[in-house]
């Protein structure tokens, strides 16, 4: 067997395959086997990193040198130089924004310096089709720890003490949740790993399927050891092939390799898991909607009680928790309750994984301890706004949450706090938005993916959104009125007391808190019928500054529906009547005479 | 027991009942509209989706369902608190918000439970103006729907697959543009439907109504130069009443027949009179069958199937199409009626078939399309012209200002209105195999019944199994009604017929014609339907003769006419075939 | 009842698909996906053979069918396009981009064009959120779009 | 394919394998290891470098000592090479000339774990090679 003394690591997770990154892989060894190096170096495609603004990510091991936005053509430049030569390839390092110097090792840049990684502890380090280097990280050791040294109530015990909370959304206690189904008897009982995730913007639990896939599988296991099932499900978007690919394959090694079958290494528990795929529909992440649909019925909810651990697949007891949660529990089986409630705050135990995106310089995926504020999320390990743009708000929670603002920077990130200040955990998106965002616009983007996304069971959600929609569309069009405002939020209100599921219950959220923070904007809306961040277009109107053009035509030849009218070399100008906003005659314009009032 | 507080009073119920019944027991009526149950029939549509029943319940961070959340101990609730009464309000606005508001020309006014609701709640203007859903009207031979009016209240897709397991209906799309529907907004005529018409009956508003054929009615007894014989079935006297404010269960046989007279029908005929040829022309196929069963004829199905009801012989068609031999080929009173009619009686008064209107009352929506069969047509037509319901004969009296309760008791006009008690009981679930049963008991033992009243074969369970001892032969008969369970026998028949039936007795619709989906609007309350089977069985009971072979009138039509049940001249006339009507896959 | 036509191969790969789960109605969806993954879509005779197969009634597949967006009864483009709408690209003006494709092409989100080139579809975060805003055609991912580079991926595929 | 049949299967499982990932764990803690870079430009590989390298990550090995190897560029000790340059953790990073394998076993057992000098420093002027 080849010793490598090199290993290079190439991001493969969606992100970066989108941007070529397979043919760097395949260049790398190219290249490297036209030198005669192919059993020096070893190139490893492993899952995402998490810093996709800068994919695709090539990581040089063990000198931890740290390449991003690498393109195919690189790989020759990278074997020559870095490989061959030991320099490394400055124009493909990360470039501090702050003092513009080049850094090398990403434990030295500031988007990984606060990150705590649990969940994401193997993304972006091993192989995730290579069961064996799952192993040598010590993957299934605590499942193998849990059937040989634990009973179920002590594996149950432990999740208890540790704190963790469900990572979909609503932060049910795990150990809890493991407790009720272990207590409900029945012949058959099911483990279900909801990897349905929907919400636009957030996309840890694809990173970690296709990351680290093992340790779902190893969590599921040992969920099943604790709760008394043989049978686990993984509940996939069919939209993630990368992912479902990876977690067959990985389903496959754990088989062959007997850590998943019958009598798993000698304990005589027996766990298998099987594949279910999603067809599409956000509601679906709600848990009694996933489990109609994994008995093949549109995914409506039912009302809970009963709970699936009562009553759920086929119903039978059944355990449903997220990804991110799962990935959790082989670290707290291994290091311990005490090792794991250390981290975070007082009722928020461990980290959190969020996508970060929206106006923000580092876009990507972040795993930061609970407690963390927002400042140090947005500023430090973001980056700080695009553009060096001014901070607006930030979203979290995704069409479930809200939209906090500058007043909320500073409060710690947990559970709780989120809650409190109109918003919400939800599976972790957080989408940062500056002054050209509209929050109107942002409050009438949820609830037209609601709207979209609503399984139309029960009347507020089904008319409820639609309504709220339509009333943000009246006021985004200028012809909104105070009453309207009122009316917003007493709908919303009652949206939120009487919706049959989470989805329906939170679906007000985007507009309740933008409605509490951005009263202003609204106002603002409805009585000056201005949008301050120009993004509502009925809102605007263009104009062309007689002293600046030079009727050059090309706004005239440019624009879509002939509203701008004026003679070769004299100023142009538009009738507004006609005027569809497009922006095309701003964009061709060269010399600046063209506004927005 | 579990105790709990609802609106400052103490209740006490038993574990895992839901706030709704809760409250009900303590005599506080939470409003409800989808929520719907027709107790003891297993028949229960309880989504949790229309949001009106919201109660509040202290310590909750959220509003509950009444009709889905169960009871805890020291739940303290609250079912008209200001929060409570916006929401519910709100919630009715909405929907109001997507419904046209066209009351005055809809056919449920004043039957309509969100009319009924938006009044109480007092609702007067719609905060809400938006888009609002507008799908195609479609129509059936029974049934009418305009998607526009409905709700989602599911009540319709619960009847249609649950309890029936017909599948025609089901929830299409999502979110706004969520609605019950056929397979690809196909016409509900080209689905698997089979016009039973349940789904009218439950549905809370105008969205499922049925085909109104009164004005055709009218227009024929307007027509000099037609004839115009009605014909009213069993389970329509005992429910009739109730449109016109009687108390459910009140018999209006007299009555009836004396606003038909007032109507302008020609002949007031009773279809109880063709129920009792019914049991002569099955009864004799069924003692045929066991006899070539028995003389070991391997041709001969058992056990034979009732097909008085038009939903179910549709049904069998379309999903059975392989056990068409099983059914009796007995044509349905009301077409055994019509075939009389048009043939012996319009000979017998002089009248050319195409001068004569046949017109019938049934408490039935699938007896329109029954009549529009091809089979029973001669030369284009018909049988029976018109199958009105019980809902559109009140309307009909009301319309020509006339009072059911005014009416004084009439008889109805002979040949065709002769009955006994045992045509009378066809109304109700296990009628016609009792009797049958009463008849063939008698032909076969050639010995007279002591006790007629077969209790066995009485009451509200959806499937009843008796064996009833022909002196030593013992005949297994079961009765089912709600044609998931008329599914179930069939495919354990086709499964080789395990408990060995001989008979078995089928009807669509919940109790039988009495819950029929013509019949008034029983809005869930099932006591009206069990009512309405007590009056059917005080009818019978005070009947003279209550054994169909026993009628004058019939063994008088037999001798003049017939000669012998299933003779030459009952197959001609009184016997149809079926179709295999199931859809089919060609390849291209 | 109406009679169903397909061609006889479509039959027989429907009801292999249908075998390989037993024939379970509870399997449906499963089914509908490997279905969809053999025609590229689900037209209503389809949808009736798979229904029979599984012994369930056609409304009710098809309520599913309509319920679950990744299921269509649109054949889709030879190129199809889907546009991410998810939040990360809508804030970095997706919107604008998915005009200027409809625009374009002269069709709706959910439509293929007359020729059956293109079919335009939006779709919810492909996780490229790096690359804001994203457009896929095929397999092929487009990053860090503005409205200007529309034209000029529709003459990739247009020759 | 070998089963693993109980928790110590996995353990001796994770143990073979683990020293495939070995590269890549301790360059997650190198400041916690000793650190080994290796001159390898043209002058340097013809002097032998590359073969230097594979006995001392043999050597390093066999001593159990936690070591990460790197290769860089010239350092600029042309007339010394092989040349490498040891960091041990809480000691200043050193440069030797001239390393064989008997000078690597010296580096090893004397400089490394014991803390003694040994012959062949090149007295340092150079700037720290990781730019």
């Amino acid at each position: 067997m080849a010793k490598y003394k090199m290993h290079v690591l190439v991001c493969g997770g969606t992100g970066c395959k989108a941007s070529q990154s397979a043919q760097i892989v395949d260049n790398l060894k190219a290249v490297l086997a036209e030198k005669g190096m192919q059993d020096e170096v070893q190139v490893i495609t492993t899952g995402c990193f998490g810093f996709c603004e800068k994919g695709p990510i090539v990581k040089m091991m063990p000198d931890n040198t740290f390449y991003t936005q690498v393109t195919p053509e690189d790989a020759r430049t990278i074997v020559e130089e870095h490989i061959i030569k030991g320099r490394k390839v400055t124009n493909l390092l990360y470039t501090d924004p702050e003092n513009n110097e080049h850094v090398s090792d990403s434990k030295h840049m500031g988007f990984y310096k606060k990150q705590i990684r649990i969940a994401l502890r193997n993304c972006g380090f091993i192989d995730p089709e290579n069961i064996d280097e799952s192993i040598s990280r010590g993957g299934y050791e605590a499942l193998g720890k849990c059937l040989t040294e634990m009973k179920p109530e002590d594996v149950i015990q432990e999740i208890k003490l540790s704190g963790l909370r469900g990572r979909g959304g609503g932060g049910f206690p795990t150990g809890l949740k493991w407790e009720i189904a272990s207590k409900n008897h029945a012949d058959q009982k099911y483990v279900v790993c909801n990897a349905d995730e929907g919400d636009p913007g957030a996309f840890m639990d694809r990173s970690i399927m296709e990351g680290d896939p093992h340790s779902i599988i190893e969590a599921m296991a040992i969920c099943g050891y604790a709760i008394g099932a043989t049978k686990g499900l993984v509940y996939i978007r069919a939209e993630y092939p990368l992912a479902i690919d990876r977690l067959q394959i990985a389903i496959r090694q754990a088989r062959e390799y007997g850590l998943l079958g019958q009598d798993i290494m000698g304990s005589g528990f027996d766990f298998d898991i099987e594949l279910r795929y999603g067809a599409g529909a956000f509601v679906c992440g709600e848990e009694t909607a996933l489990i109609h649909s994994m008995e093949g019925k549109r995914g409506e909810p039912t009302f809970k009680p009963p709970f699936p651990a009562v009553s759920g697949y086929l119903g039978k007891p059944t355990n449903v928790n997220n990804v991110e949660t799962f990935a959790n529990i082989p670290v707290i089986i291994t290091k311990g309750a005490d090792w794991f409630n250390k981290i975070g705050t007082e009722k928020s135990k461990g980290t959190k994984v969020f996508a970060l995106a929206g106006q923000i310089n580092n876009v990507g995926l972040i795993e930061v301890p609970m407690g963390i504020t927002l400042r140090e999320v947005i500023y430090e390990i973001g980056g700080g706004i695009k553009d060096g743009k001014e901070f607006k708000a930030v979203q979290t929670g995704g069409p479930s949450g809200g939209c906090l603002t500058k007043k909320h920077l500073d409060t710690p990130i947990d559970y709780d706090n989120l809650i409190a200040a109109g918003s919400m955990m939800g599976s972790g998106g957080m989408v940062v938005m500056d002054e050209t965002s509209c929050m109107v616009s942002i409050a009438k983007f949820y609830l037209e993916f609601t709207c979209e996304e609503s399984c139309g069971k029960c009347t507020p959600c089904r008319i409820g959104n639609k309504r709220l929609c339509e009333m943000l569309t009246k006021i985004s069009k200028g012809n909104g009125t105070m009453e309207d405002l009122y009316e917003l939020r007493n709908l919303a209100a009652v949206i939120k007391d009487t919706a049959l599921c989470g989805l329906g219950q939170t679906s007000p959220n985007p507009v309740l808190s933008t409605l509490d923070n951005f009263w202003d904007e609204y106002v603002e809306h409805v009585v000056d019928k201005k949008c301050r961040a120009g993004v509502c277009k009925s809102l605007m109107s263009y104009e062309i500054d007689q002293n600046k053009c030079v009727g050059c035509t090309a706004c005239a030849r440019n624009c879509p529906v002939g509203a701008i009218k004026g003679e070769k070399k004299m100023p142009h100008t538009i009738d507004l009547a006609v005027c569809i906003k497009c922006g095309a005659c701003i964009e061709r314009c060269k010399f600046g005479a063209i506004s927005i009032k | 027991m579990v105790k709990l507080t609802i609106d400052n009073k103490p209740v006490e119920v038993a574990e895992g009942t839901t706030i709704l019944k809760a409250a009900r027991q303590a005599g506080i009526n939470i409003p409800t509209l989808c929520y719907f149950e027709l107790d003891g029939m297993k028949f229960e549509n309880k989504p949790g989706g229309c949001r009106v029943c919201v109660v509040e319940v202290e310590g909750r961070k959220n509003l509950a369902p009444a009709c889905a959340t169960d009871v805890m101990e020291g739940m303290v609730v609250h079912t008209h608190s200001a929060r409570v009464i916006n929401a519910r309000k709100t919630v009715v606005e909405l929907i109001l918000s997507d419904h046209p508001n066209d009351c005055l020309q809809c056919s449920k006014s004043g039957d309509c439970e969100l009319q009924t609701l938006a009044q109480k709640l007092g609702i007067r203007e719609i905060p809400f103006k938006g888009e609002q859903s507008t799908y195609k009207k479609d129509s059936t031979l029974s049934v009418e729907r305009d998607m526009d009016k409905c709700i989602m209240c599911r009540r319709c897709e619960t009847m249609c697959n649950k309890i029936q397991s017909v599948g025609a209906l089901s929830a299409v799309n999502r979110g706004f543009e969520a609605v019950v529907s056929p397979a690809f907004d196909q016409p509900l005529s080209e689905s698997s439907c089979i016009n039973c018409g349940q789904c009218v009956q439950v549905c809370p508003v105008g969205a499922l109504s049925l085909v109104d054929n009164v004005a055709d009615v009218m227009k024929a007894i307007a027509d000099p130069t037609k004839t115009v014989v009605v014909q009213t079935a069993p389970a329509v006297r005992v429910a009739l009443g109730e449109e016109f404010g009687m108390e459910p269960g009140s018999i209006v046989t007299g009555k009836m027949a004396a606003a038909l007279r007032r109507l302008g029908f020609n002949y007031v005929f009773d279809t109880d009179w063709s129920a009792d040829l019914t049991i002569m022309e099955e009864g004799t196929e069924l003692l045929g069958r066991i006899g070539k069963v028995l003389g070991g004829d391997k041709t001969a199905k058992l056990p034979i199937f009732t097909s008085c009801c038009p939903g179910w012989v549709s049904f069998y068609e379309k999903n059975f199409p392989d056990m068409l031999e099983y059914p009796s080929t007995a044509k349905s009173p009301q077409q055994m009626f019509g075939a009389v009619a048009k043939n012996y009686f319009a000979e017998k008064i002089g009248v050319k078939r195409e001068d004569m209107v046949v017109v019938s009352i049934m408490p039935c929506l699938a007896k329109k399309s029954e009549a529009a069969r091809e089979e029973f047509k001669v030369n284009g037509n018909p049988d029976v012209d018109f199958s009105l319901s019980t809902r559109e004969l009140a309307h009909m009296i009301k319309q020509c200002n006339l009072n059911l309760n005014d009416m004084p008791d009439e008889d109805f006009d002979s040949p065709l209105g002769e009955s006994t008690g045992a045509a009378v009981i066809f109304g109700a679930t296990g009628g016609v195999m009792e009797a049958a049963v009463r008849t063939a008991y008698e032909v076969f033992t050639k010995k007279k019944l002591d006790n007629i009243d077969f209790e066995v074969l009485r009451g509200f369970d959806g499937v009843k199994t008796a064996t009833v001892d022909f002196a030593g032969t013992p005949i297994n008969v079961a009765v089912v009604y709600g044609l998931n369970n008329a599914r179930i026998i069939m495919e354990e028949v086709r499964d080789g017929n395990p408990r060995g039936f001989h008979a078995v007795e089928v009807m669509a619709c919940p109790g039988g014609c009495i819950g029929g989906a013509g019949q008034p609007y029983h809005h869930g309350d099932s006591s009206i339907i069990r009512k309405r089977m007590e009056a059917t069985y005080r009818e019978d009971a005070g009947k003279p003769i209550r054994k169909s072979h026993e009628n004058p009138s019939i063994i008088a039509i037999y001798k003049e006419y017939f000669g012998e049940p299933c003779g030459h001249k009952s197959h001609e006339l009184l016997h149809t075939h079926y179709f295999d009507r199931s859809k089919k896959v060609e390849k291209e | 009842m109406a009679t169903i036509k397909l061609s006889e191969s479509k039959i027989k790969t429907i009801k292999d698909i249908c075998k390989s789960f037993d024939n379970k109605s509870g399997e449906v969806i499963n089914v509908l996906h490997q279905v969809q993954g053999a025609f590229g879509y689900l037209p209503a005779e389809v949808q009736e053979v798979v229904a029979m197969e599984l012994n369930m009634p056609v409304a009710q597949v098809y309520g599913i069918v309509s319920f679950y967006s990744f299921f269509t009864m649109q054949p889709k483009g030879e190129h199809p396009i889907s546009i991410c709408l998810g939040t990360a690209c809508y804030v970095r003006g997706a919107e604008k981009v998915l005009d200027e494709f409809k625009r374009q092409l002269n069709i709706n989100v959910g439509e293929t064009t007359k020729d059956g080139k293109f079919s335009l579809n939006c779709l919810r975060c492909v996780g490229a959120c790096g690359l804001a805003p994203v457009v896929m055609v095929g397999d092929k991912v487009y990053g860090r779009l503005t409205p200007d580079n529309v034209k000029d991926i529709i003459a990739e595929y247009n020759n | 394919m070998t089963k693993v049949k109980s928790l110590a299967d996995l353990k001796a499982m994770r143990e073979k394998f683990q020293s495939n990932l070995d590269v890549r764990e301790k360059s997650n803690n190198q400041d916690e290891m000793v650190q080994i870079k290796v001159a390898m430009a043209t002058c340097g590989i013809a002097s032998g470098a590359k073969q230097i390298m594979e006995y001392m990550m043999e050597k390093a090995d066999a001593m159990k000592i936690r070591a990460v190897f790197t290769q860089t560029g010239c350092m600029g000790y042309c007339h010394a090479e092989p040349t490498i340059e040891v960091k041990v953790p809480g000691r200043e990073p050193l440069v030797f000339g001239h390393v064989d394998s008997k000078k690597a076993d010296e580096i090893f057992e004397k400089y490394i774990v014991n803390n003694e000098m040994v012959d062949g420093i090149i007295p340092v002027n150079y700037e720290v090679i990781d730019k």
